[in-house]
């Protein structure tokens, strides 16, 4: 497959997201026919470039003095692209279903499948200007999506969302410009691209930069002093909530920054600085923080959103450990917590579609009526957990093994503070799950009576997902080896 | 001397003489003239350009009627000046068709061609100012170009715009006085009015030391005057109204063409004839910088607190011209290219977003508060792409005119290393948040559909783009300059860099 | 010395305090008739001090009287052209500040800036 | 490779039964239950008496990561835990078909208790620390509707918090386990320890946080002083079987996990002597005194049992402590003996609650005569937990003393057989009273309308094989005493 198939791969859901908006239609599900096939050629196109697509820089659009919009596959883009040619078609599968409630159905799928098309192109961003193009061409698709709704809360919502991603966005350009200016070129190549003459007078303000590049992509990320509006953004309907806000958005923001440490600045000028110590804290003062936040929030959305706060943080943590081992475990825990929160964010999403309620405490004794939807809801709840035998367990050994690895003794303190989340992410999951298979004595039955597990189409990738947990918590050495070898430099 | 070196001259003769016919002819037939006699221009300054881009000869002097200096006048033309008149012709093209339908409405008929022999004056001001290497006809010309400015915001006849022009025109006769004193003292000092006379014998003074004192106030006074002229931050409280209330084709043409003006003024002032490493070790570029950085701040907060869309639209122009200002503050080579360049990116940036925020207004029921636009953006469908790609490209989103000139910006900050880099970093990123605040909230408030009852109830109106198909065209050529602007921004820039390079 | 040529340049000094008067006028007069004669005395000002680089002592108008001498007899006549273009600029801009502060009287009946936006405010449009 | 598939059967075949009993639907009648029930007890109970007479069998059943592997083996150590559970597990399922048919939701009860059943065998057998940890976080998860089985309000907080406590506990092993992977050179259990001294020389500080964090972890299940608080509340809530279960087998985990920690991955010689064992020790003696003394005010009967198993199982803490080989052969007969002597005594009481329908110690007057077998077997086994000499307890509170009294630690060495008394006076302070009372109410008991009371063959039979196990093993201790000795010296 030669280079063009990458251009194929992103502008192909684009297009076919603009027709289905178009394009007349008679009956709704010749739409969704169409749009699934877009999505599975997309995801196909994707697999093959991944597995036998060439690795040389392919540029596109030329800009002034030698910047350009230009593709690359290397190790981390098979990461991300792989993850999310995966997901997008089951979201938009399951989406079918939950949009039937919703009118303007045709808008909405046109901004998910270009949101698809502009994810593909961070992931295949061959430089910091191109990933920075399609980083900002991400938010600009995802706010009508999560204004969708036109509800008043909803733009507020997107109206928060959008100011955050900007001024973030206008943060990153600063640590972009500085990369121009003092880095060699602006290619992503693992271990840094700053040239050792120019920096020489500049460590310090460079490390301010970096800082600054870091809450830039932060924002994304939602490192803590930005991540007001993750919550706030669950109130979009839930394919979006479902991929954007636990997989393609906040991925997105991890994938910037880890492209920011790893292959911009390079971690042997960062590791040991005062700005590791910083971000290393902000990152554990997070996973604390979103936990503790998700286990008083009641409203189901919002708490799923705060634990997505939380395990973002986890993977930011492994990434700045800033050794290779570092990058294995943040990579892990991308993966892993990717397919967890995916499953977790769908059965929140077939349990208000199917009851038409917000909140945990309408949970009770739901468990026995919508068995599959709250098994796997347990299930992945465990997954977060880290119940040794599903996907959670493995990306936690990774991390902590990173971290005792390093030898830094914040890192140990990391390790403290993902336990402690941990724990508290058994709290508010285990509090689900017991809500809804053992409901207190005296709850009230009829007001269950009537709700049943969602058809085939929202069942499909749940359950799907739910498997990936287990096969990912039982058979992970494949995986967390090729990790590995993205992390030495090999692919 | 190919014939194609008349250019300069002619376009000047012609916009000249295009504004005093008109002054006899019927409305329809001034306004075909006018039109006319802009493509031309504009295609005559194209050729210029091709030709200077070929030929490489830097610059050349054409001296009028063949006078020498102290009599005869000079214009010296260069790439540049080429590339600056063409854009100016085609943002003037594409301002007043904008415009038009808003033109009947507004004017009297009977006094409609008077509107054209003003904007044939402010065409004909603006090559000059250009073109011009002598500094007292740089002076004339700028007089000109105020009466002109003057009467465009008067033209539309309501108290609103009377108060208006009354205080554009006493902030821009101080500036001018400013200007003129200083003008004179530089005679008085040098004995030469010719721009590249002057160079040699400042150098000569400026090693020998004499007049330092003198010389500090003369740039100081020039300056502050031209300062004032395109509303730098402190002194821009004419702004708001004069571009808020007047006609639109006149709204656009000053907020993109009139402070250009007086900016390449100042640019060429520098270059030409002060030297800009004298410049940049006077005090006085660290006053513009500071004052650019207060602008961009201050610019945006006003923009945000405003009600009134057009209101939000003229303060983010102080904004901007903070930005160009803040250029000139670095006081390097890679800042005044960033300038020059924003410059261009702000005249097609923001008569695009005037005129699409005169079409919302129009199917609003013509009410400009900030709540009625809502839903506008459906209403209104060709307005609403103008405006969303107008507002994109001032956030700095790459692929538009906005994200290269910020960049421009960031990356001649960051080179020069001096103090003032931390300070315009810092302020650039707060500056394009603020942007985004002010532009996105308005994009979003005409993306939300009004209720269609409620719209029944106001009696707000869809307008088709076939409407009014004139307009349709300019916005969507508007578009197409932005993101050519945006997209293949490398030829451009080597222009700049070159014109600049041989601008001394 | 700095005071050295202080009596020689009486008449820039002149000048300059007249540019003073005027400048400040225009800025802070309340009334337009006062602002607009305050740029007159500006422009005025402007004027003397061109016309005082040009004059030099001991020589004659640059008027050709009695056939053409030699360029020592005359002063410098450059700033004196100058001073005519001046005056030109400046009559035509005070005449289109009358005509609008005209316009402004007859209706709103003040000559009064801050009144009149008051007014504006009222009338909301 | 044969037999080692038959810890495959033992471990799955009662989950597959639970979950088998949990997924259907409805019984047709009580009796199909009860039967697949018991079919379920007699296979698991013959299968894992094989391993244990096959004796010394391993399995590698596949890899998680890079070194998880789930490995099971079958060694001295497990086989002593096993064949505590295979004892006590069975008969209290015996004695719950009887106690349980007075409740609803048998079902429910029988499907985790088999699943209980199964996870406890795994743990016995796992081999290395992260098959360990598997099991005894399913052990914890398995556990929680037993003990929230009646599902009132305050069942229900009662389970929560048992999980937490146990998670807590869960993650401060997680987070010792983490550490242990870098700083051993593998991770399954072997006696003497596998830490890998070249990686250990510069930070011997770092590994003694983490040892202690480990035995603060496991502590949390065996009940120790700064985590104890789910113990006292979670049993009284529980259904009898479940919190006699509970009391005597799942606490016991907690200390197998202890022991596997220090004799099999850090090793006794590395914490001999250091600060870790000292706190350890001084918690274990404030928790034996404390859990009596709380015990002997408590009025609600079963409360009381609580306390007395906090107490009785830091005894077992306390031995294994004092890194002696005396103190351990003395804490691993404590293991037996408390197992089957606290079930019979939570069995009896659960027995009285079911058929008297009394809660409280004050209303038990005259008890002995309305249920007579059953306070003779109670009277037998709190004899034998108080320690009076023909009894099994005295064994090993002597061995226990003994081998204090042997370790030169200066203040320890006296003090701890000091304490050990006193907390014996206590036990018998807090259940001999119960016995008195029920046997000579005192005059103005009427004897007139007294009828008996005695609960039915099928839950009286476990409790008195119980109580004659209690008081057989002390007289006869002998072949046990010399299987845990050999088992000892492997380890010092």
């Amino acid at each position: 497959m030669n280079q063009y198939w990458i251009l194929v791969a992103i502008l192909l859901p684009i297009v076919g997201g603009i027709s289905v908006r178009f394009l007349p239609y008679k009956k709704t599900w010749e739409m969704y026919v169409f749009l699934e096939a877009i999505m599975i050629t997309t995801s196909l196109i994707v697999w093959g470039l991944i597995l036998g697509g060439p690795t040389e820089v392919f540029h596109v659009v030329h800009f002034f003095n030698d910047l350009s919009i230009s593709f690359k596959i290397d190790g981390m883009t098979m990461v991300f692209a792989g993850l999310v040619s995966i997901l997008w078609p089951l979201a938009t599968l399951y989406g079918f279903e939950y949009m039937e409630q919703h009118d303007r159905q045709e808008t909405f799928f046109m901004f998910y499948s270009i949101a698809y098309g502009v994810t593909l192109g961070i992931a295949f961003a061959s430089d910091m200007l191109s990933m920075y193009f399609f980083y900002e061409l991400l938010t600009l698709s995802t706010v009508p999506l999560v204004m969708h709704t036109l509800k008043r809360e909803a733009i507020l919502a997107s109206r928060k969302y959008l100011y955050y991603s900007l001024g973030g966005a206008a943060f990153a350009l600063m640590g972009m410009v500085f990369l121009m200016v003092y880095g060699d070129t602006l290619e992503f190549t693992l271990g840094g691209v700053l040239s050792a003459d120019k920096v020489v007078g500049h460590e310090n303000m460079l490390l301010w930069i970096y800082l600054f590049a870091f809450l830039g992509f932060g924002v994304k990320a939602a490192i803590f002093p930005v991540s007001e509006w993750l919550p706030t953004a669950g109130v979009a309907p839930t394919p979006v909530t479902a991929l954007l806000h636990a997989v393609a958005v906040v991925k997105a923001g991890v994938f910037a920054i880890i492209r920011l440490t790893y292959y911009s600045f390079g971690t042997e000028f960062l590791r040991g600085s005062w700005v590791q110590n910083v971000v290393m804290a902000l990152a554990m003062f997070t996973a604390v923080y979103g936990c503790s936040r998700a286990v008083k929030e009641s409203h189901i959305k919002r708490r799923l959103a705060y634990s997505t706060v939380s395990n973002l943080s986890y993977i930011i943590f492994g990434v700045t450990i800033m050794t290779p081992m570092g990058l294995v475990g943040a990579l892990c825990h991308l993966v892993c917590h990717a397919v967890m929160k995916i499953c977790s964010f769908m059965c929140a999403g077939a349990f208000m579609h199917q009851t038409g309620k917000k909140y945990v405490f309408d949970m009770d004794g739901l468990g026995w009526k919508m068995p599959i939807v709250f098994c796997t809801l347990t299930l992945s709840g465990m997954g977060l957990m880290g119940v040794p035998g599903l996907a959670g367990f493995v990306s936690k050994w990774n991390l902590a093994a990173a971290a005792v690895d390093s030898k830094n003794p914040m890192a140990y303190f990391g390790v403290v503070c993902l336990l402690i989340s941990a724990l508290l992410t058994a709290i508010y999951m285990i509090s689900i799950a017991m809500r809804a298979f053992f409901p207190p004595w005296g709850f009230d039955r009829e007001a269950i009576a009537g709700s049943t597990d969602p058809g085939w189409k929202m069942c499909l990738p749940i359950m799907l997902c739910a498997l990936f947990t287990i096969l990912l918590g039982l058979f992970s050495s494949p995986l967390v080896d090729f990790f590995r070898d993205v992390a030495a430099g090999i692919y | 001397m190919a014939f194609v070196q008349n250019v300069p001259f002619f376009s000047i003769m012609i916009s000249m003489f295009a504004g005093i016919v008109s002054s006899i002819l019927p409305a329809k037939a001034a306004r075909r003239l006018n039109i006319a006699a802009t493509v031309v221009i504009g295609a005559m300054s194209a050729w210029l350009l091709v030709f200077m881009l070929q030929s490489d000869i830097g610059y050349y002097t054409y001296m009028m009627g063949h006078f020498p200096a102290p009599w005869g006048n000079e214009i010296r033309a260069g790439v540049l000046e080429a590339l600056m008149a063409l854009v100016f012709c085609i943002v003037m093209v594409l301002s007043l068709m904008g415009g038009l339908h808003k033109l009947d409405e507004e004017v009297e008929p009977s006094k409609e061609n008077l509107y054209y022999i003003l904007v044939d004056l402010l065409l004909g001001s603006l090559l000059a100012l250009i073109y011009t290497n002598d500094i007292f006809t740089a002076y004339v010309f700028v007089e000109i170009n105020t009466l002109a400015a003057c009467g465009l915001i008067a033209i539309r006849q309501i108290g609103r715009t009377f108060e208006a022009a009354v205080r554009y025109m006493i902030m821009s006769l101080l500036g001018s006085g400013l200007l003129l004193m200083g003008i004179c003292m530089l005679y008085d000092m040098t004995g030469h009015l010719l721009m590249s006379n002057m160079k040699e014998s400042i150098a000569v003074i400026m090693e020998e030391g004499t007049y330092a004192v003198p010389m500090l106030v003369t740039i100081g006074l020039i300056v502050v005057g031209l300062a004032i002229k395109s509303a730098l931050f402190p002194f821009h409280a004419w702004l708001p109204d004069a571009y808020g209330y007047s006609t639109v084709s006149s709204a656009a043409m000053l907020s993109s063409l009139v402070s250009k003006g007086y900016i390449f003024l100042l640019v060429k002032i520098f270059y030409r004839v002060i030297g800009l490493e004298y410049i940049a070790d006077s005090k006085v570029l660290n006053i513009i910088f500071w004052f650019a950085i207060c602008g961009m701040i201050f610019g945006s907060m006003n923009a945000i607190w405003e009600k009134d869309i057009r209101r939000m639209i003229a303060f983010s122009s102080v904004a901007q011209i903070g930005y160009i200002y803040m250029g000139f503050g670095l006081g390097t080579e890679a800042g005044i290219t960033a300038s020059v360049f924003h410059m261009l990116m702000h005249s097609a940036t923001k008569s695009l977003l005037f005129i699409s925020a005169i079409g919302l207004t129009d199917a609003s029921g013509y009410k400009r508060d900030f709540f009625e636009v809502t839903g506008a953006g459906y209403r209104n469908k060709i307005a609403g792409a103008g405006f969303l790609v107008g507002s994109v490209s001032m956030v700095g989103v790459p692929m538009f005119a906005g994200f290269v000139s910020k960049l421009l910006f960031a990356e001649a900050a960051v080179a020069d290393a001096s103090w003032r880099m931390f300070p315009a970093i810092i302020v650039l990123a707060i500056s394009t948040i603020l942007n985004a605040v002010y532009f996105m909230k308005t994009v979003l408030r005409i993306y939300t559909p009004m209720p269609v009852e409620e719209e029944q109830a106001k009696g707000y109106v869809c307008i088709p783009w076939k409407q009014n198909k004139v307009y349709a065209v300019v916005i969507v050529l508007f578009i197409v300059l932005n993101v050519v602007l945006g997209c293949n921004s490398k030829p451009i820039i080597m222009m700049i860099e070159e014109g600049l390079r041989n601008f001394m | 010395m700095i005071g050295l040529n202080f009596l020689p340049n009486f008449g820039e000094e002149v000048a300059m305090i007249l540019f003073g008067i005027g400048f400040a006028n225009l800025l802070f007069q309340k009334n337009l008739i006062k602002k607009i004669i305050g740029f007159n005395i500006m422009d005025t000002a402007i004027f003397l001090f061109l016309a005082e680089k040009g004059y030099i002592t001991g020589r004659i108008a640059p008027i050709v009287v009695d056939g053409i001498q030699s360029v020592e007899k005359y002063i410098n006549p450059v700033p004196g052209g100058l001073v005519l273009t001046g005056i030109v600029v400046s009559v035509s801009v005070s005449a289109v500040m009358l005509s609008l502060t005209m316009r402004l009287y007859k209706r709103y009946g003040t000559l009064d800036l801050d009144e009149i936006s008051a007014q504006l405010r009222k009338e909301g449009k | 490779m044969g037999q080692s598939v038959l810890i495959l059967f033992a471990i799955f075949v009662p989950i597959l039964f639970g979950v088998c009993i949990l997924a259907k639907p409805g019984f047709k009648t009580r009796k199909s239950l009860i039967a697949t029930a018991t079919v379920g007890l007699v296979v698991t109970t013959i299968l894992s008496f094989a391993i244990l007479y096959i004796g010394d069998m391993q399995l590698e059943l596949f890899a998680i990561g890079e070194n998880m592997n789930i490995y099971f083996h079958a060694d001295k150590m497990g086989c002593i835990f096993m064949t505590i559970v295979t004892i006590v597990l069975p008969l209290v399922g015996i004695y719950a078909f009887e106690y349980m048919g007075h409740y609803e939701q048998e079902q429910r009860f029988f499907g985790f208790y088999l699943m209980v059943y199964g996870v406890l065998l795994a743990l016995s057998y796992a081999g290395n620390i992260v098959t360990f940890y598997l099991f005894y976080e399913m052990m914890s998860i398995f556990s929680m509707p037993l003990v929230f089985h009646f599902r009132t309000k305050e069942a229900v907080m009662a389970g929560l918090k048992y999980l937490f406590y146990s998670l807590t506990g869960a993650y401060c092993v997680l987070f010792g386990i983490y550490f242990l992977n870098q700083y051993t050179t593998t991770l399954d259990f072997t006696a003497g320890g596998t830490l890998d001294m070249s990686k250990v020389a510069g930070n011997e500080g770092l590994l003694l946080i983490v040892a202690m964090c480990m035995i603060v972890g496991f502590g949390v299940k065996a009940g120790m002083i700064p985590l104890h608080a789910w113990l006292p509340n979670a049993h009284p809530i529980a259904p009898a079987p479940a919190s006699a279960a509970l009391s005597s087998i799942i606490v016991k985990m907690g200390v197998f996990g202890v022991m596997r920690v220090v004799y099999y991955l850090f090793g006794a010689e590395f914490l001999r002597g250091t600060w870790v064992q000292y706190t350890w020790i001084t918690l274990t003696l404030i928790t034996v005194f404390l859990g009596s003394m709380l015990a002997y005010r408590e009025k609600v009967f079963k409360k009381r049992l609580a306390y007395s198993t906090v107490s009785q199982v830091s005894y077992i803490l306390f031995g294994m402590a004092l890194l002696h080989p005396q103190a351990l052969t003395g804490s691993l007969l404590h293991i037996l003996f408390h197992a089957v002597i606290k079930s019979a005594l939570f069995m009896s009481a659960g027995a009285i609650i079911y058929k008297c329908g009394v809660e409280r110690v004050d209303e038990m007057r005259g008890i002995g005569k309305k249920m007579p077998k059953i306070m003779w077997c109670y009277t037998l086994c709190s004899l034998a937990l108080i320690g009076i000499p023909p009894a099994s307890g005295f064994i090993s509170k002597w061995y226990l003393a003994t081998g204090s009294l042997a370790t030169e630690l200066p203040v320890i060495s006296w003090l701890g057989p000091v304490i050990l008394l006193i907390s014996a006076l206590l036990t018998a302070g807090y259940l001999l009273p119960i016995a008195i009372d029920g046997f000579f109410p005192g005059p103005e008991f009427d004897y007139a309308n007294l009828e008996k009371k005695d609960p039915t063959k099928q839950m009286l039979v476990p409790i008195m094989i119980l109580a004659a196990l209690a008081v057989l093993l002390g007289v006869f201790p002998n072949s046990f005493v010399d299987y845990m000795g050999e088992l000892v010296q492997l380890l010092f």
